[in-house]
């Protein structure tokens, strides 16, 4: 078994309004970040797990992401995977 | 006429939602989310509001995943009534039983208020016998309440929009709507099954400032005993 | 066994030479560090009240339905009526929320609540007192709106209405808001619960949320700096789930329903010291604690910290032995965490080990009653007074400090529990008792206004009452939360002093029991916003004594309420035009105020305050959507108290004649049209009273 | 000026409880994902900005981190940057 660390980015579809997105736009520009053009707001998450591979690592993930952590009708998702250790 | 009123951790309009029942005329048992026997013995399902584990993720997005669930799916499917207030909406919603998303409001901020909603459709379960275009005055208070039609199955055939968000001359003007949702839907209806954010159990006495909820209550009940 | 003496220590566990050597007495021997970290957490300001506790001595506490006096148990509880009673307390959480607004308003909430449950209450209402500097500054915006989010998300996720509270803004403020929160419990007599360890051998289960470093050091933390590269010596700040404390009242009241617990008591401040100490002292018992039964979330913790942590969301349950199991039963069901961590023993001391090795022993006496009280030299001091308001009536209604707070208060959901009696922006809010005939009037209430600490208290409490009595309900118990500066300057000593007076007096004369409270001091921010013990210059809070009081009405179908009602109804001023606070006169024109409504006479009744007779006229006016017409030249802007402006038709005015015998009565005008015209003040349309009223705070935010 | 993506992940510190991470992780344990050892809940932010060089761009991005996109006192914050677009 070995330890991967899967890092998940969910973000709104691109045809789903993202007011919190558009809020810290506003925001940004208020503060003066004035060459802020576009702000999308989504989730971030760090997921520890163990799994005999990285394929399978990634089929789990891949799961998780489609069952639980995004929802299909407005968002997206897309992570990476990173080995931290293996035992044996 | 008995309704199981569904309980997940964290729910907390449980007792609110027996009361409008009972005063209503039916009866109400609490069902644990974690139960997996059949609810046959129910003639129709609340799914009160609430924050079900503490709307972490999304509301409603573990719930979704209780012992419980395929259950109340089975049941829906018996053609009995299923009705989602608020965070029982939000869980109908994640589940598939009612199609669309419901968001973070736009002004990212909780809202509590009161509410007018027109009535869209006259139609079991929840509003047989209140004619379209009556306004029910009822509160709403939810952070994610932001309606959002699922573009690949829109609204229109089977699932109509059963409540909108209007001003107190029924106008669904956009100052009206409490949180952003699309065309100022406040409820949403697939045959039996129905999703709302306002709290009508909370509107069922002059004390409480409106009896329009009880109307809900009663077309429920009443539609139960017509069936 | 016992390690080297610490004498170095004592400064980092708070401890100064004096007390030091006071513990050396009372122990007859030299505390190890953990023993000595825990008389720093039980000897802190924050738990042994060592600079207020004589004071508050004059407090009034008894009457014949208080139930649980101040002082005794975890929130005060008073009889209702009908088999019911009523658990209360409000309680300070300023510092957490000036180092994180949203999780320090939101742990604050989380903590009265847990005081309230613990008494075998469900909590069915909330409520609080807020203050913050003037919202022009970017800063106290950014506070404002965070506490209030903080506030919200963890009340509305419990499901527990918010229905009342108050938000005042001072510059005094800027470095050190105030957020105090006040939680409302409904409870059958039978099922009070104590939270006394009894019984020798009982078990102590810790239930819900693991033990982290939250909030270690808080105490020395409070006084630290908090700029530059300090951010990483901060201990963890605490972070509350209200989802968690959600599980934790159910299961704890299942439990509790269930007769299975012999005691109850909640983690708060210094954590498992603080709650172990406080059940054994209460039950004249001893505990024996291993902390390697604690589950933890953190690895390497020392028994030390596993002591003081204040993580969030963890109550201590007393049980029998052979009722663990059922009680796990329910626990799990909720699916809580317990750790079976020690047991009731006869001695009454508090022994922690390690493993089974002894860690630290001392008497729970020497904790609890061996704590020192200070008098600190008193000295009075001039005050800053707060800024005047604006003069112009539309400029009056649109300042933060008078206009709605709709802006906060939208974001508390105010009716869930289907008990909250509809009235938007009420003097105080109504909630049901069970059978619905009978309700409670709730409302906390602050008054920076007077220029003397005394009177600050003083009216806190009568403004609290009128609130109260302005819905017809009898004033029927009241906490209260002490929030002012440093105690060890005279100044500070004094304010605090004469606050408390002026609160007794009040209480007094009003004949209302004070049942609960808090005290918090050192509320003071240094030069340029950062609190620091150092600071050049220190500027303390403006005294703020806060006042949560519960009233009683017996039928809720004869209820007052602010809106003016019908046109041609007269306006009425009951109580005097103007003059100086005078506690008899204060409780008479309550008294009629409430006989008048219990008898169906007034169509509306408002209390006269901050912004006078023009802001209590201009808000009947709004929430009724009537104008009126006013006759006598009087100051409008008089705030003097006891001062309630009532309508009624003009019939009945000899009734209320009647009622208010040897009480100041002064006939004002009538209501109608759809203007507010005062001579030569104001002649205004609602709409643009309601306009100005209703956007002042969203002007700033 | 160019064009610039940059990616904002903000998570909870290392030692700050974080309970939405939690209930996600016993949500999936439920979901019978049982090799999850730890979930970290966070926020990402894709932002689109203008910026002179990447230089510039990296300073403004971590600027508004400290300003606006985290909250120090319990999050702690990192970024990527991508350069999409030069113009003159
Ligand atoms: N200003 C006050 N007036 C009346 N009672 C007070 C006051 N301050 C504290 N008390 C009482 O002293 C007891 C201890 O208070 P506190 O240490 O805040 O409780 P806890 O440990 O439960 O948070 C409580 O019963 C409280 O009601
Ligand atoms: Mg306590």
């Amino acid at each position: 078994m070995s330890d991967f660390m899967a890092r998940v980015y969910v973000t709104p579809r691109p045809s789903v309004r993202d007011p919190e997105g558009s809020t810290i736009m506003e925001g940004l520009h208020q503060l003066g970040f004035s060459g802020v053009q576009m702000v999308r707001a989504g989730r971030y998450f760090e997921i520890m797990l163990q799994a005999g591979d990285s394929h399978q690592a990634e089929q789990t993930v891949d799961l998780m992401c489609r069952k639980l952590l995004a929802n299909p009708v407005v968002e997206q998702y897309r992570f990476d995977l990173q080995l931290e250790a293996t035992s044996e | 006429m008995k309704f199981g009123i569904v309980v997940f951790p964290g729910t907390n309009c449980e007792r609110d939602t027996a009361a409008a029942v009972e005063i209503a005329g039916g009866q109400a048992e609490l069902v644990w989310h974690a139960d997996d026997s059949p609810l046959q013995r129910f003639d129709g399902l609340i799914l009160p509001g609430g924050f079900a584990h503490g709307d972490a993720l999304r509301a409603g997005a573990i719930a979704r995943f209780s012992a419980v669930m395929p259950r109340v799916m089975e049941l829906a499917q018996t053609g009995r009534p299923v009705v989602g207030i608020c965070n029982g909406f939000q869980v109908l919603v994640e589940c598939g039983l009612l199609p669309g998303a419901l968001l973070r409001n736009d002004s990212l901020q909780f809202r509590a208020e009161w509410v007018h909603c027109r009535v869209e459709v006259s139609a079991p379960p929840l509003t047989e016998g209140i004619p379209v275009g009556t306004l029910l005055y009822m509160p709403v208070a939810h952070g994610m309440g932001n309606y959002c039609e699922d573009e690949r199955s829109p609204l229109g055939g089977e699932t109509l929009v059963a409540l909108r968000y209007c001003d107190a001359n029924g106008d669904a003007a956009a100052a009206a709507n409490p949180n952003g949702s699309a065309g100022n839907i406040a409820g949403i209806v697939r045959g039996n099954v129905f999703g709302l954010m306002p709290h009508p159990e909370r509107a069922v006495s002059p004390l409480l400032g409106s009896v329009d909820g009880l109307a809900l209550f009663k077309s429920l009940t009443r539609s139960l005993v017509a069936a | 066994m016992i390690a080297e003496p610490p004498r170095d220590l004592i400064g980092q566990y708070g401890i100064t030479l004096a007390e030091f050597d006071r513990i050396l007495s009372l122990l007859r021997r030299e505390p190890n560090e953990l023993e000595l970290a825990l008389f720093g957490a039980m000897w802190s300001e924050h738990c042994c009240y060592k600079s207020s506790r004589r004071l508050l001595g004059a407090l009034p506490k008894e009457a014949p339905q208080v139930l649980v006096r101040a002082g005794e148990e975890n929130a005060g509880v008073v009889d209702v009526g009908e088999g019911w009673a009523i658990a209360m307390k409000i309680e300070s959480h300023n510092h957490p929320s000036a180092v994180e607004p949203y999780q320090g308003a939101a742990t604050g909430v989380g903590g009265i609540v847990r005081d309230v449950f613990t008494m075998g209450a469900r909590p069915i209402a909330l409520l609080n007192s807020l203050r913050f500097g003037f919202p022009d500054e970017p800063r106290s915006r950014y506070l404002l709106a965070r506490v209030v989010a903080g506030i919200g998300d963890y009340g509305n996720c419990l499901g527990i209405p918010t229905v009342g509270g108050e938000v005042f803004f001072h510059d005094s403020y800027s470095g050190n808001p105030l957020v105090n929160a006040m939680c409302v419990g409904l409870l059958r007599h039978e099922d009070l619960v104590r939270s006394a360890a009894s019984g020798e051998g009982n078990v102590l289960l810790l239930l819900g949320n693991a033990t982290g470093r939250d909030g270690i050091h808080g105490a020395t933390f409070a006084s630290a700096n908090l700029d530059g590269d300090g951010l990483d010596r901060r201990p963890n700040v605490q972070v509350g789930s209200p989802f968690l404390e959600k599980l934790l009242i159910e299961a704890c009241l299942e439990l509790l329903e269930k007769d299975l617990l012999v005691g109850l008591q909640d983690l708060g401040a210094a954590g498992l010291t603080s709650s172990s100490v406080e059940a054994a002292s209460r039950a004249g018992s001893g505990v024996e604690l291993e902390v390697t039964a604690v589950s933890r979330s953190e690895t390497h913790m020392t028994p030390l910290e596993i002591m003081l942590s204040e993580s969030q969301e963890r109550m201590l349950a007393v049980v029998e032995p052979d009722r663990v199991p059922e009680v796990r039963a329910v626990l799990e069901r909720w699916g809580l965490r317990s750790d079976a961590i020690g047991r009731v023993i006869a001695e009454p001391l508090v022994r922690v080990c390690e493993e089974g090795q002894v860690r630290a022993e001392v008497p729970v006496a020497a904790l609890t009653d061996g704590a020192p009280a200070y008098d600190w030299p008193a000295m009075p001091g001039p005050l800053a007074g707060p800024a005047s308001l604006p003069t112009d009536p539309l400029e009056l209604l649109a300042h933060p400090n008078i206009c709605s707070k709709r802006w906060v208060y939208r974001q508390y959901d105010q009716t869930v529990q289907a008990s909250t009696v509809a009235t938007a922006d009420a003097d105080a809010a109504l909630v049901l008792l069970p059978g619905g005939r009978r309700a409670i009037a709730l409302c906390t209430d602050g008054n920076a206004r007077g220029d003397d600490p005394y009177l600050a208290g003083a009216l806190a409490v009568c403004e609290a009452a009128r609130n109260v009595s302005c819905t017809g309900a009898r004033p029927w118990a009241l906490t209260n939360c002490l929030n002012f500066g440093s105690p060890e300057r005279p100044q500070g000593s004094w304010e605090l002093r004469r606050a408390i007076h002026g609160l007794a007096a009040a209480a007094q004369a009003l004949d209302i029991p004070v049942i609960s409270g808090n005290v918090s001091l050192y509320n003071e921010a240094s030069e340029g916003g950062a609190r620091g013990a150092a600071a050049v210059a220190v500027t303390a809070v403006l005294p703020t004594p806060v006042v949560g009081m519960l009233g009683l009405l017996d039928d809720v179908e004869r209820r007052g309420s602010i809106a003016f009602k019908a046109a041609a109804d007269l306006v009425v001023l009951l109580g005097p035009a103007t003059g100086p606070l005078d506690l008899g006169l204060e409780a008479r024109v309550q008294k009629a105020c409430r006989d008048a409504i219990g008898r169906g006479l007034l169509n509306s009744a408002h209390d006269c305050s901050d912004g006078g007779l023009l802001v209590t006229l201009a808000e009947s006016c709004i929430l009724g959507s009537v104008g009126a017409t006013l006759e006598p030249e009087l100051d409008y802007l008089d705030e003097s108290p006891s001062r309630i402006v009532v309508s009624l038709s003009p019939e009945r005015l000899p009734e209320l004649r009647a009622m208010a015998t040897g009480l100041p009565l002064t006939i004002l005008g009538r209501v109608g049209g759809d203007r507010l015209r005062i001579p030569r003040v104001c002649d205004l349309s609602v709409e643009e009273m309601r306009d100005a009223w209703q956007h002042g705070l969203e002007r700033f935010l």
